[in-house]
């Protein structure tokens, strides 16, 4: 293991550091309990929070700011954080309207955000939550912790923070953030493993011709392992679940989503975004809107997320708006 | 009896077994989940342990620090969990200035009960339920036939020490093992087991106690 | 060697492909022979042209917009493009005021840049080139091919970008980009090495517990091989030959961006801003401006390098003004 | 005398030459610089070979092409090192129908100035020019000796090959390698290796249409 890192206990604290460093005008890092909070908002504004094991940047820290989260709340890699980081980041994003709490359906986030809204209800801020379980790679939810919560987090983030910047109420902005995740479908895949940092060894083992499709953020083991294939063919694997999920019509409007893992290069992202945008124009749907890069990633794994979400005009509308964090920035 | 002394021996027994147990527990996790679970827990204790020095009045006054302290170091799954099952135990032993072997089955019974209410395991989930439900029915059974509060303390730890060992074969219904459907099948519960030490140690520091 | 591509061959093709269908708001895609150019330019703008070889994306293509690139030119991975691509580039990028070349300086970025000046001259176009090369890792220049272009290339481009926004003629905007060049010093390392898709296997090797300080983006080897150290130490090997050679006086405002080669974690790159600011603000110096995250990258390689810009009131004006590319954006 | 049927012969025998030789040339390219120069030349004269079904009516006609061709698609340092070479062998020589001896050494050292006027290297810098400069001396001794042009080109190719491997021991002042500093000594220049490799394949074609 080679990591630009001095004691792994410390990761997370010098990283926010230098999050905090790199972009005063944006944030403020408040660092025991630790969490990030947007410098300036207005009051009035229903305030977004979200928070997760860290180890996904830039989510959350990297959409902290106009148009989008008033506060993240990273836990230790890969662990979700605690009560007591959640509820100031709650109340310091509480500005009068209340707070939607985003969480990402993982059993520790759901359990730490729970306690969390149900403390800070005690101390008088109105909070309502939305689970984020975009994960097609998880098959039958009867019978496990359900669906996970992937790649469209940051699209639920960016919409529902538009939302509260116009104006809507705090039942609007669960509303619409609940749109943006019944409507989104996500799928990955992983080439090769993650180590977190505290534990020095890969999350898992990979064989060198071997893929784990339907890979979560954590390094969880998907659907099934498979021998490499070119990226056209593994385009397709994840495509097809999401499609199929997703049930769109032809005619159909979407925001295509391709999102690196960490440690694959933009220019491979590029030649599976090509794919995927034949196989949907082959099917007679219309990208009216793309995104590509690292935007939730699981350290420096290789592979990437491919992200369909169905579009109205309400939510492109949104989509569009301004926003001005440090990983997605337009109109501002 | 016990009383505070022992719950405060068996809160550093606990913080020694799960901090020589750390990579083990890890291990498991690593298994079938993402290998923090030792890591989470021994963070944890060794925060509890650091507040071991003060005064308390009551097993419960101890327990409610404990609660408190995992809630908001260990983070995860386990983390609400485990914060939840002591914060109960408290609760319903907060008058209590030291434990019969009653107390002791309403204290696991009430810890139970809240990892139930937060987490909606059910038995055979292949989660830590499947080493406390075990653990409740010995103990049950335990005052039943009249024995002692150490007694019951080692029925349960024996009970929740073959409840984890019983999650081996089982499909993981709860938490991110269940990501695995049938492939978490012959691992154990890293949950489950660290449930196993924690009683263990009460049981043993029970005995160190008598 | 796993990789999210299909045939070696059409590595650059296809993720050029890709861009453009994510991209089509921005840029138009020419393929044969292969180069990005602006989709919407005002006329006698003064035009910039960079490129050079593939894997370091998002450079070029990620910055031909507004306020930036008019035009890029990919080579095959980590060779130059060819004369015969970098003159319809250079004659598309004209729109009458004439046209910048941003090259890297490496011999054969130099030549083909130099051979297609020559052609386009005799087109009738103004052309004029700077060299960046500000990669203080290469020491003596008397007995090299000199100093190469590395991390301050983005900033070049950037700036001189909206000096040809606002109305600068070419010979302003030359000078502009040339006061970039000269008041920018950076310097990499290797964790790890990065492969070339034909060529399928790693281009250097190094041991699990050395680093490479001073590391080019193409793997060329830098100063010296040391073993694996702490995030912070990396952090001052980097930052101590890049300020001696800027030789800044302790007052003076400077920008500082750090960059990563592609399979490291934004998170780390955040842990050596952290240490790289300190060390700055110990030393007396202001940081103005910030830029973290993968730029200038060298396909999956682990590492990361630190750029220092010295800055004065015109190139902070700059540098703030408005930009719209896939990969720097703001103000608009 | 040479014709245009061997400056046809001799770009058919440089592509098979390259061809069979790219993994060597990429591989001491990789050891000092970034490990393409196999893979740029092969692509470059792979389309060489693909223009040359066309009728060509002079060496220099066909020299033409493979500077335009090569500029086009090897890119890198080597393209348009070539290119340049092959371009003003071409002017050198381009009213000549069949090369003689003379023409031969005019070509070579029209060929090398061209090499120098665009890369501005000196000897011993550890460039193809290691390679070049002896050949070119090796042919106009050749010429003053008064032997014919498949001699002459022999003279070159062997004087380049030796070229080539003096260029071992030196420390690179130009391209990439120049990076390396000391580092590169111990290692043959493959730009030098390349020119060895496409002089011997002038001399072999030479000594075919012969
Ligand atoms: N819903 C649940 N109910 C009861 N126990 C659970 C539940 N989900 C997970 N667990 C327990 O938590 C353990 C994992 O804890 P830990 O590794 O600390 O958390 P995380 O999975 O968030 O990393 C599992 O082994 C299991 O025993
Ligand atoms: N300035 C120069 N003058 C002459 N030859 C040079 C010069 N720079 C590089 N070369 C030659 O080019 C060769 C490298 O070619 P190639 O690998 O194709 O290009 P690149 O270095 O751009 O990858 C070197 O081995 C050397 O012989
Ligand atoms: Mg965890
Ligand atoms: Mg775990
Ligand atoms: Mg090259
Ligand atoms: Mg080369």
């Amino acid at each position: 293991m080679k990591k630009l890192i001095n004691d792994p206990k410390n990761v997370v604290s010098e990283s926010v550091q230098g999050f905090g460093l790199a972009h005063p005008d944006l944030v403020s890092i408040h660092p025991d309990p630790l969490f990030i909070s947007r410098k300036q908002t207005k009051s009035n504004k229903v305030g977004l929070v979200s928070g997760g094991g860290s180890g996904h940047e830039p989510l959350h820290a990297g959409y902290v700011g106009f148009g989008m989260l008033d506060a993240a709340v990273p836990g230790a890699v890969f662990t979700s954080p605690t009560p007591d980081a959640i509820i100031p980041a709650t109340l310091a994003a509480d500005s009068g309207a209340g707070v939607l709490q985003i969480v990402k359906n993982y059993t520790g986030d759901v359990l730490n955000f729970e306690m969390a809204a149900e403390m800070a209800t005690a101390e008088g801020v109105q909070v309502s939550t939305v689970l984020v379980n975009d994960d097609v790679a998880v098959e039958d939810s009867l019978y496990t912790a359900g669906r996970r919560g992937v790649g469209g987090t940051v699209l639920v983030e960016k919409i529902a923070g538009a939302a509260a910047e116009r104006g809507d109420d705090l039942e609007q902005v669960t509303a619409i953030a609940q749109r943006v995740n019944d409507n989104v479908r996500t799928m990955g895949v992983a080439l090769s493993a993650c180590t977190v940092p505290h534990a020095g060894v890969p999350s898992f083992e990979l064989a060198d011709d071997e893929i784990e499709i339907g890979i979560g953020i954590h390094g969880e083991p998907g659907r099934h392992r498979i021998p490499m294939e070119a990226a056209d063919g593994i385009a397709d694997r994840l495509l097809e679940p999401v499609l199929t999920d997703l049930n769109l019509s032809a005619g159909e409007s979407v925001l295509l989503f391709v999102n690196g893992m960490g440690g694959t290069p933009l220019s491979e992202l590029y030649i599976v975004y090509r794919r995927a945008s034949q196989l949907l124009a082959e099917r007679g749907f219309t990208i009216e809107r793309s995104l590509v890069g690292n935007y939730i990633t699981a350290l420096e794994m290789q592979g990437c997320s491919i992200s369909v979400l169905r579009l109205d005009q309400e939510l492109t509308e949104l989509w569009d708006a301004p926003v001005h964090t440090a990983a997605l920035r337009w109109g501002v | 009896m016990l009383d505070t002394n022992w719950a405060v021996a068996w809160m550093r027994a606990s913080a020694a077994i799960i901090a020589e147990q750390r990579m083990a527990l890890s291990e498991l996790d690593r298994l079938i989940g993402d290998g923090d679970h030792g890591e989470n827990l021994d963070r944890g204790f060794q925060a509890v342990v650091a507040k071991l020095d003060v005064v308390y009045n009551t097993p419960a006054e101890v327990l409610k620090m404990v609660a408190m302290t995992l809630m908001s170091v260990v983070g995860g799954a386990a983390g609400p969990l485990y914060g939840t099952a002591f914060l109960r135990a408290a609760s319903a032993t907060s008058t209590a200035a030291n434990w019969d072997a009653e107390t002791v089955a309403v204290a696991l019974t009430a810890a139970r009960d809240g990892i139930v209410a937060r987490g909606k395991a059910e038995l055979r989930d292949k989660t830590m339920i499947d080493a406390w439900t075990p653990a409740v029915e010995a103990a049950d059974e335990a005052v039943q036939n009249g024995l002692g509060e150490m007694e019951v303390l080692f029925a349960a730890a024996a009970a929740a020490q073959q409840g984890a060992k019983d999650t081996e074969p089982l499909v993981a219904r709860k938490g991110r093992a269940s990501y695995l459907g049938e492939r978490s099948a012959g691992h154990r519960d890293p949950g489950a087991q660290s449930t196993a030490l924690l009683l263990g140690a009460a049981a043993q520091t029970a005995r160190e106690a008598a």
